[in-house]
């Protein structure tokens, strides 16, 4: 392939250490890569339903009163702690001679994206228990629409990461963990900045 | 929780079709009951009848591997074809009754309102999701990476998971019709009507699990056209120089792309409303139903380009090939479907014109909406220009494009009408508006997608279809619809709404009994299609073109042999102009024994796609009759089969250069063998795929 | 405040003679098309700008249309294959002066069309009143399968019916208290949408006295086809003696009764519960209505008051006889049915 | 417009830092663009040795490690912010959406690597236009929403 030269794309770009993915990694990643942008539009939506409804609490409680900035705090470190992680993850895939530092990094990115999950599933917890579960009223069914969809994401990546473990470990590093990872790693990314507008939108903005 | 409810959920007999009938003998339920039963009695029957003849035949085998779980793209668009025809049947029908209905519903009809309900609900979804997408998504699936030069399209398996799920959500449909009564929400599915509140069965479950497997299916369908056409052109074949069509699927592709999540949002939405008793769009508690009315338009508009803009993509190829000429204003085509593309994604709100906003954004969605007309005018004329000196041959297609121009443009008149929120205050919700999008749908989509049927089955099955049965297709479409819209045009002006299963006034009879004449001789034009397919197979030796160019076409895929192999192209062409194929035949270059052959890698089957299609149905299924196990069990076979797709390992297999020579070299004899045809000739049996070289003058660019 | 223009176009009635034809062949094909059906035989002055604008559009989109009717068949066949005659220019693509043409008129058509639609828009607005005079004032609440109409300054409603004098513009605010539905009186203007726990406005006007359609045509169940009602234009004089009519003959609107009300139904069932054997076919008569019915329907979306709490007035009795004995009515007159005692 | 007027004094002087912060910022994103295209020509021709792909792991782990402080730096100020109130409501809103849109940038920048001139134009007209549409949808939801909620009292 005359193209495989030029590998551009956006992402980690593994180069010529590995010359086995390049042809594919164009395709894979741009299509990837346009996977993500409709998702953004469906956040997209969530954003603008969850902007429209947030005051529709039918006497209900409002953001003001259910939202606790510290746990928030501790999730977003969390989370972008874990892009850092993950990003090393990439750079361990591209660099590293053996599989070990790729999972340890992985590892640690599970483990940030576990607090993230149970300091989540706590605020909800908290939230349900004072009487603001999804049903109460539309304020509340929007925000249990757009944030816990936003965490089965961070879940799904969870399981993908798991997944990709597995397969290193039956097949190795091959082309297939290759992609995978890369693919991964716009997933994760992806998902740290959909958390940037959440926190900003939904919780500082809730807060403000 | 007894455990008839643990193991079936709210499924009992009362979902069975002729039970209410049984139980509550009433002459309405008796009419009714007899005639659902009698249709869920013929799909079932046909559904035994297939099962029959394929074991009778011992054909599964050959079934599951060549078809089923094929990832060939061409294989794909064939399927994707037969499912539209299947449904698009179905669909036919029930408008014939509802035609059938309307014309005798002075004071009643024969018709229960709930059946009437159902059948204008189950109609409407149908032939967008089930009938005109799969045709315009197998449409793509099958030309497209032949016009663009390349072997399959960029994501095989993924392509077979769309089919699987668009088929899964077909059978939603299907199996509606047996098992409890659909929605009665209309294709729209517009809540509170289609809450809880208001609507407490599994009709519009089935509504929104049928829908949103559909718009999955659509929007990774979406994923793979596009990165396709990104990344897989052959050398040289730049955007400027793809064929129109491939253009208007690469528009098509980015519209499904943006326009698809809208759609899931908002079924997602109502899902959550239905089940977990979330207020999206229900009435108080902080609900707002105007919000769904936004988001399934945000996907509903974009959707009327996806469904037009590959129609005109086929219209840009048989008008320059039947007219022997050169499309005229390549570029300002590509232009206007961009412009189109783009403009769709800023016109929703024309579809709630009457909900209430200002007149300000009316207007400003209303002037964007005219703006649409622009660039769709332009192509009318481009293509009445590019029959202009030229040799126009009137073949079934170029008659169902002269319908379409003539149709079309009325249409169009009446989409302006509509665009003034001022005229649309009179005729929304109306049968104009019925008419309306008919007149944009049927001439512009359906003509378009059977032109395309007609034009490239030969590269498809290797034979043309029989031209006579296809002239009376076409003539009765175009007849039949005539009949059957434009009188919908005056009762709507009339003020006679949408949906209505009877009227009090006689003023509208005599408009519906010519509707229904029309109704008659749409049937006639279905009927002809299926004749038309069964007389085509019967004289397949006679029809046969293995050279595999039987209209002197000027893209890619008329290059390569009919049925076109596996692989498409034995040597992936280089392009350095338009209409490759037409300079190479001026040139004499085609038709030439590639220097060296090389062995191809393709794809392997994937059951994947069949997997998915099974676990995405039973759990839709289950969703719908709130069979927990069920939902739960296939969640965790959707979640097996995804992640372990991901261990799979040597997916692909390779075709060896020899294998490759030995079938180029025999289609090469065939060209050899063949008698080159000028084009009067192209209707007769002398026409075996090789075009004589007689009226065209030298080179084209 | 946009006072209400309307252009003589002597155009545009020439146009639309064919489809004028066609409505009126069928319109004597029945009694009851008598009643106005259609705008483009318009009763007021909305529904007659409508139908300017209509004829207006379609005239200026000929321009676009004819030629491609008269085009399409006419290349296709001057360049018929076996035409040895004409010219064959396979290698002819492009022309700069008819791409001008081609983009230019259409992009001309639109932009004097989106000219047109700003203003017709904005001066057919179906929120501003349509004129100076001292409007009625109709409440309109939509149920599941017909309107109930309030006039909250005549603390009377009905149903089946929407009787005002010609003589004054209507100043129409609709609510739903079920699905959502479309009120739409095609002879007289615009339809609009009715949403439950939304408010939305509508102004129309009647030329002269009559009876048209009007309908509901958002699809909303089983009864949909028959959610139809006639609106009544009257004299002034003739309303006056309507509303005594109304209040003669109708019954409070009281809880149980507004319980018959908002339960699904047809106006049929209405009549049979309320027993409205005294009333004028087709309709049902309420007296002694809220003048904050529509504000409780959608205050009951809102978080407020439950179905039951309604018609709670904040009128006192007295003031109601007052208004009562104004009309010259006893209350006895009424014909009360006796399903109300209890 | 909770508060607003006792958090005036401080608000300003807050705002004024926030402004300093960001605009100190933002030369050191752009900043990358330079070793950007050496490192593309150090790799394009001097692929295997193994000095030359430490140096490359260094100036990638650098650019990580930049990401990741300015994303906790352009988190933790508006945090600030709205825990301490420190600007009338107004301007809280508007600071905590420029620096999210910041943000943003940055996790394009150093996470996701899109870089404009060592870009496939298709991966930038792919975002760009997703853009588009997304202001559109989003814009046009609020705009509509907005303008029926007020019309429906």
């Amino acid at each position: 392939m005359s193209r495989a030269k030029d590998v551009r794309h956006p992402g980690l770009r593994l180069g010529e250490g590995h010359p086995d993915v390049a042809a594919d990694a164009e395709e894979m990643n741009f299509g990837f890569w346009v996977f993500l942008m409709s998702d953004a539009i469906v956040f997209a939506l969530l954003f603008a339903t969850y902007a429209r409804m947030v005051s529709s609490v039918a006497g209900g409680l409002g953001p003001e009163a259910l939202f606790d900035l510290k746990s928030i705090t501790i999730e977003t470190a969390a989370l972008l702690a874990s892009s850092f992680t993950f990003g090393m993850a990439s750079l361990a895939l591209k660099y590293a001679r053996s599989p070990r530092p790729l999972v340890k990094w992985l590892c640690v990115t599970l483990l940030l994206a576990a607090v993230f999950l149970g300091f989540e599933l706590h605020d909800f917890a908290h939230m349900i228990a004072m009487g603001a579960g999804p049903s109460r009223s539309g304020f509340a069914s929007a925000f249990f629409a757009l944030v816990p969809l936003h965490g089965l994401h961070v879940l799904a990546g969870c399981v993908w990461a798991i997944a990709l473990m597995a397969q290193i470990a039956i097949h190795g590093i091959d082309k297939e963990v290759k992609l995978g990872v890369q693919r991964l790693g716009l997933f994760w990314h992806f998902l740290d900045i959909v958390w940037v507008v959440i926190f900003t939108v939904v919780y500082l903005g809730g807060l403000a | 929780m007894t455990l008839h409810h643990l193991l079936l959920g709210r499924l009992d007999l009362h979902a069975l079709p002729f039970w209410t009938m049984i139980e509550h003998p009433t002459h309405e339920t008796i009419v009714n009951g007899t005639i659902t039963t009698a249709a869920a009695g013929l799909e079932v029957l046909a559904a035994i009848v297939v099962i029959a003849l394929v074991t009778r035949a011992g054909k599964w085998r050959y079934l599951w591997s060549e078809w089923l779980t094929s990832v060939d793209h061409k294989r794909i668009g064939i399927m994707y074809i037969a499912l539209s025809f299947v449904m698009m049947s179905r669909a036919l029908i029930e408008a014939a009754l509802m035609r059938t209905q309307q014309a005798f519903g002075l004071g009643g009809g024969f018709l229960s309102p709930e059946h009437f309900g159902e059948l204008f609900s189950t109609h409407g979804t149908i032939m967008i999701f089930f009938m005109a997408m799969p045709f315009l998504t197998g449409v793509i699936n099958f030309a497209m990476p032949l016009q663009i030069g390349t072997r399959d399209v960029s994501f095989p398996v993924m392509n077979s998971v769309s089919l699987g799920l668009t088929t899964a959500g077909a059978m939603m449909i299907v199996i509606s019709l047996a098992l409890g009564k659909f929605s009665t929400g209309g294709w729209s599915g517009y809540p509170p009507f289609t809450e809880a509140a208001f609507n407490a069965g599994v009709g519009p479950d089935y509504w929104i699990w049928a829908v949103t497997l559909s718009s999955l299916g659509t929007m990774m369908s979406g994923i793979n056209f596009a990165v396709t056409i990104y990344k897989r052109r052959a050398p040289g074949m730049t955007f400027m120089r793809m064929p129109l069509f491939t253009w208007t699927a690469l528009c098509t592709a980015i519209l499904m792309i943006f326009a698809m999540p809208p759609l899931t949002v908002a079924t997602a939405m109502l899902a959550l409303d239905r089940y977990l008793d979330f207020h999206f769009f229900t009435n108080g508690s902080g609900g707002n139903m105007m919000n769904y009315a936004n988001l399934f338009w945000l996907f509903g508009h974009p959707e009327v380009y996806i469904l037009i803009l590959p129609a005109f993509g086929v219209y840009s190829e048989i008008f320059s090939t039947f007219s022997g000429k050169l499309l005229y204003g390549y570029t300002s085509l590509v232009l206007a479907t961009m412009a189109i593309a783009v403009i769709s994604f800023a016109v929703w709100l024309h579809h709630f014109f009457t909900m209430g906003q200002n007149a300000s954004v009316n207007a400003a969605f209303g002037i964007a909406t005219m703006l649409v007309g622009i660039p769709t005018g332009v192509k009318i004329y481009d293509w009445i220009l590019t029959m202009f000196r030229g040799r126009v041959r009137f073949t079934v297609p170029i008659v169902y494009g002269l319908g379409f121009m003539m149709l079309f443009v009325l249409g169009g008149l009446s989409g302006i009408l509509l665009a003034n929120p001022t005229l649309d205050y009179q005729v929304h919700n109306t049968l104009f508006l019925v008419a309306h999008f008919h007149n944009m749908l049927i001439p512009g989509l359906l003509f378009g997608m059977l032109a395309a049927y007609h034009y490239w089955f030969p590269k498809a099955f290797g034979f043309r279809l029989d031209e006579r049965w296809g002239m009376i297709s076409a003539v009765s479409w175009i007849v039949g619809f005539m009949l059957a819209f434009f009188p919908l045009y005056v009762i709507g002006a009339m003020g006679f709404p949408r949906r209505t299963v009877a009227y009090f006034d006689p003023v509208y009879r005599p408009w519906m009994l010519i509707a229904l004449a029309g109704a008659a001789v749409v049937l006639v034009a279905l009927a002809s299609l299926f004749v038309q397919l069964f007389v085509s197979i019967r004289r397949r030796e006679a029809l046969a073109v293995p050279a595999g160019d039987p209209w002197d076409g000027s893209n890619l895929e008329w290059a390569i042999a009919a049925p076109a192999p596996e692989y498409n192209f034995s040597v992936i062409p280089d392009v350095s102009d338009r209409n490759p194929f037409m300079i190479a035949k001026q040139k004499g270059d085609a038709y030439q024994t590639p220097a060296e052959f090389q062995d191809i890698t393709m794809p392997k089957n994937s059951p994947l796609g069949m997997a998915l299609a099974v676990a995405g149905g039973a759990l839709a299924f289950g969703l719908v009759w709130h069979i927990w196990w069920l939902v739960a069990l296939s969640c965790l076979g959707v979640l097996v089969a995804i992640v372990g797709q991901g261990f799979a390992r040597d997916c692909e297999k390779v075709i060896p250069a020899a294998e490759v020579r030995r079938q180029h070299e025999a289609w090469l004899r065939t060209v050899a063998a063949s008698r080159a045809v000028p084009r009067d000739l192209e209707g007769e049996p002398a026409n075996t795929g090789l075009a004589a070289r007689d009226r065209f003058s030298q080179a084209a660019e | 405040m946009p006072t209400f223009r309307r252009r003589p176009h002597i155009g545009r009635r020439a146009i639309g003679t064919g489809l004028l034809a066609a409505l009126a062949l069928s319109a004597g094909s029945g009694p009851a098309a008598a009643e106005g059906l259609s705008f483009l035989d318009p009763q007021g002055p909305v529904a007659a700008a409508q139908r300017d604008h209509f004829y207006a559009v379609i005239l200026l989109m000929l321009v676009v249309v004819v030629p491609v009717l008269i085009f399409t068949p006419l290349v296709a066949w001057r360049y018929r294959y076996r035409n040895h005659g004409a010219r064959y220019a396979p290698d002819w693509k492009f022309s700069w002066p008819l791409e001008a043409l081609i983009w230019g008129v259409p992009v001309a058509v639109v932009v004097v069309l989106s000219v047109w639609i700003w203003q017709e828009t904005h001066d057919l607005d179906p929120y501003a009143p349509l004129a100076a005079d001292k409007s009625l004032r109709v409440e309109v609440i939509g149920y599941d399968w017909k309107w109930l109409f309030v006039y909250p300054d005549l603390h009377i409603a009905t149903m089946g019916v929407l009787g005002f004098p010609s003589d004054r513009s209507l100043d129409i605010r609709l609510t739903s208290a079920s699905v959502m539905q479309s009120f739409f009186i095609p002879a007289l203007g615009s339809q609009i949408y009715a949403m439950a726990g939304m408010r939305t406005k509508l102004h129309l006007k009647a030329n002269r006295p009559g009876t048209f359609l009007g309908e509901n045509t958002q699809y909303n169940g089983k009864g949909f086809h028959d959610q139809k009602f006639r609106a009544r234009a009257m004299t002034a004089r003739g309303f006056t003696d309507w509303v005594k009519q109304v209040r003669a003959k109708g019954v409070p609107l009281d809880a149980k009764a507004y319980d018959v009300v908002r339960a699904k139904g047809g106006l049929t069932d209405v009549r049979r519960a309320v027993a409205g054997g005294s009333m004028p076919p087709g309709t049902v008569y309420f007296t002694d209505v809220s003048a904050d019915l529509l504000a409780n329907v959608m205050h009951q979306f809102n978080g407020g008051a439950s179905s039951s709490e309604v018609i709670v007035s904040e009128r006192s009795p007295a003031n109601d006889t007052a208004l009562r004995s104004d009309a010259g009515h006893a209350a006895s007159a009424t014909g009360e049915p006796p399903a109300r005692e209890e | 417009m909770s508060g607003g007027k006792k958090a005036v004094g401080a608000g300003t002087l807050v705002r004024r830092l926030a402004i300093l912060v960001v605009a100190a910022l933002l030369p050191a994103m752009f900043a990358r663009r330079r070793t950007g295209t050496r490192s593309l020509a150090g790799s394009t021709g001097s692929h295997g040795r193994p000095e030359d792909e430490q140096a490359e792991y260094r100036r990638e782990l650098g650019s990580y490690v930049r990401g990741v402080s300015l994303a906790f730096v352009l988190t933790a100020i508006p945090f600030a912010l709205v825990h301490w109130s420190m600007l009338s409501h107004g301007w809280l809103l508007v600071a905590i959406g420029v620096l999210a849109l910041v943000q943003v940038v940055v996790h394009f920048r150093f996470f996701l690597h899109i870089d404009p001139p060592n870009q496939h134009t298709d991966d930038l007209m792919l975002i760009l236009f997703t853009s588009l549409i997304l202001i559109a949808m989003a814009g046009g939801t609020t705009w509509i929403l907005t303008d029926l909620a007020a019309r429906m009292h």
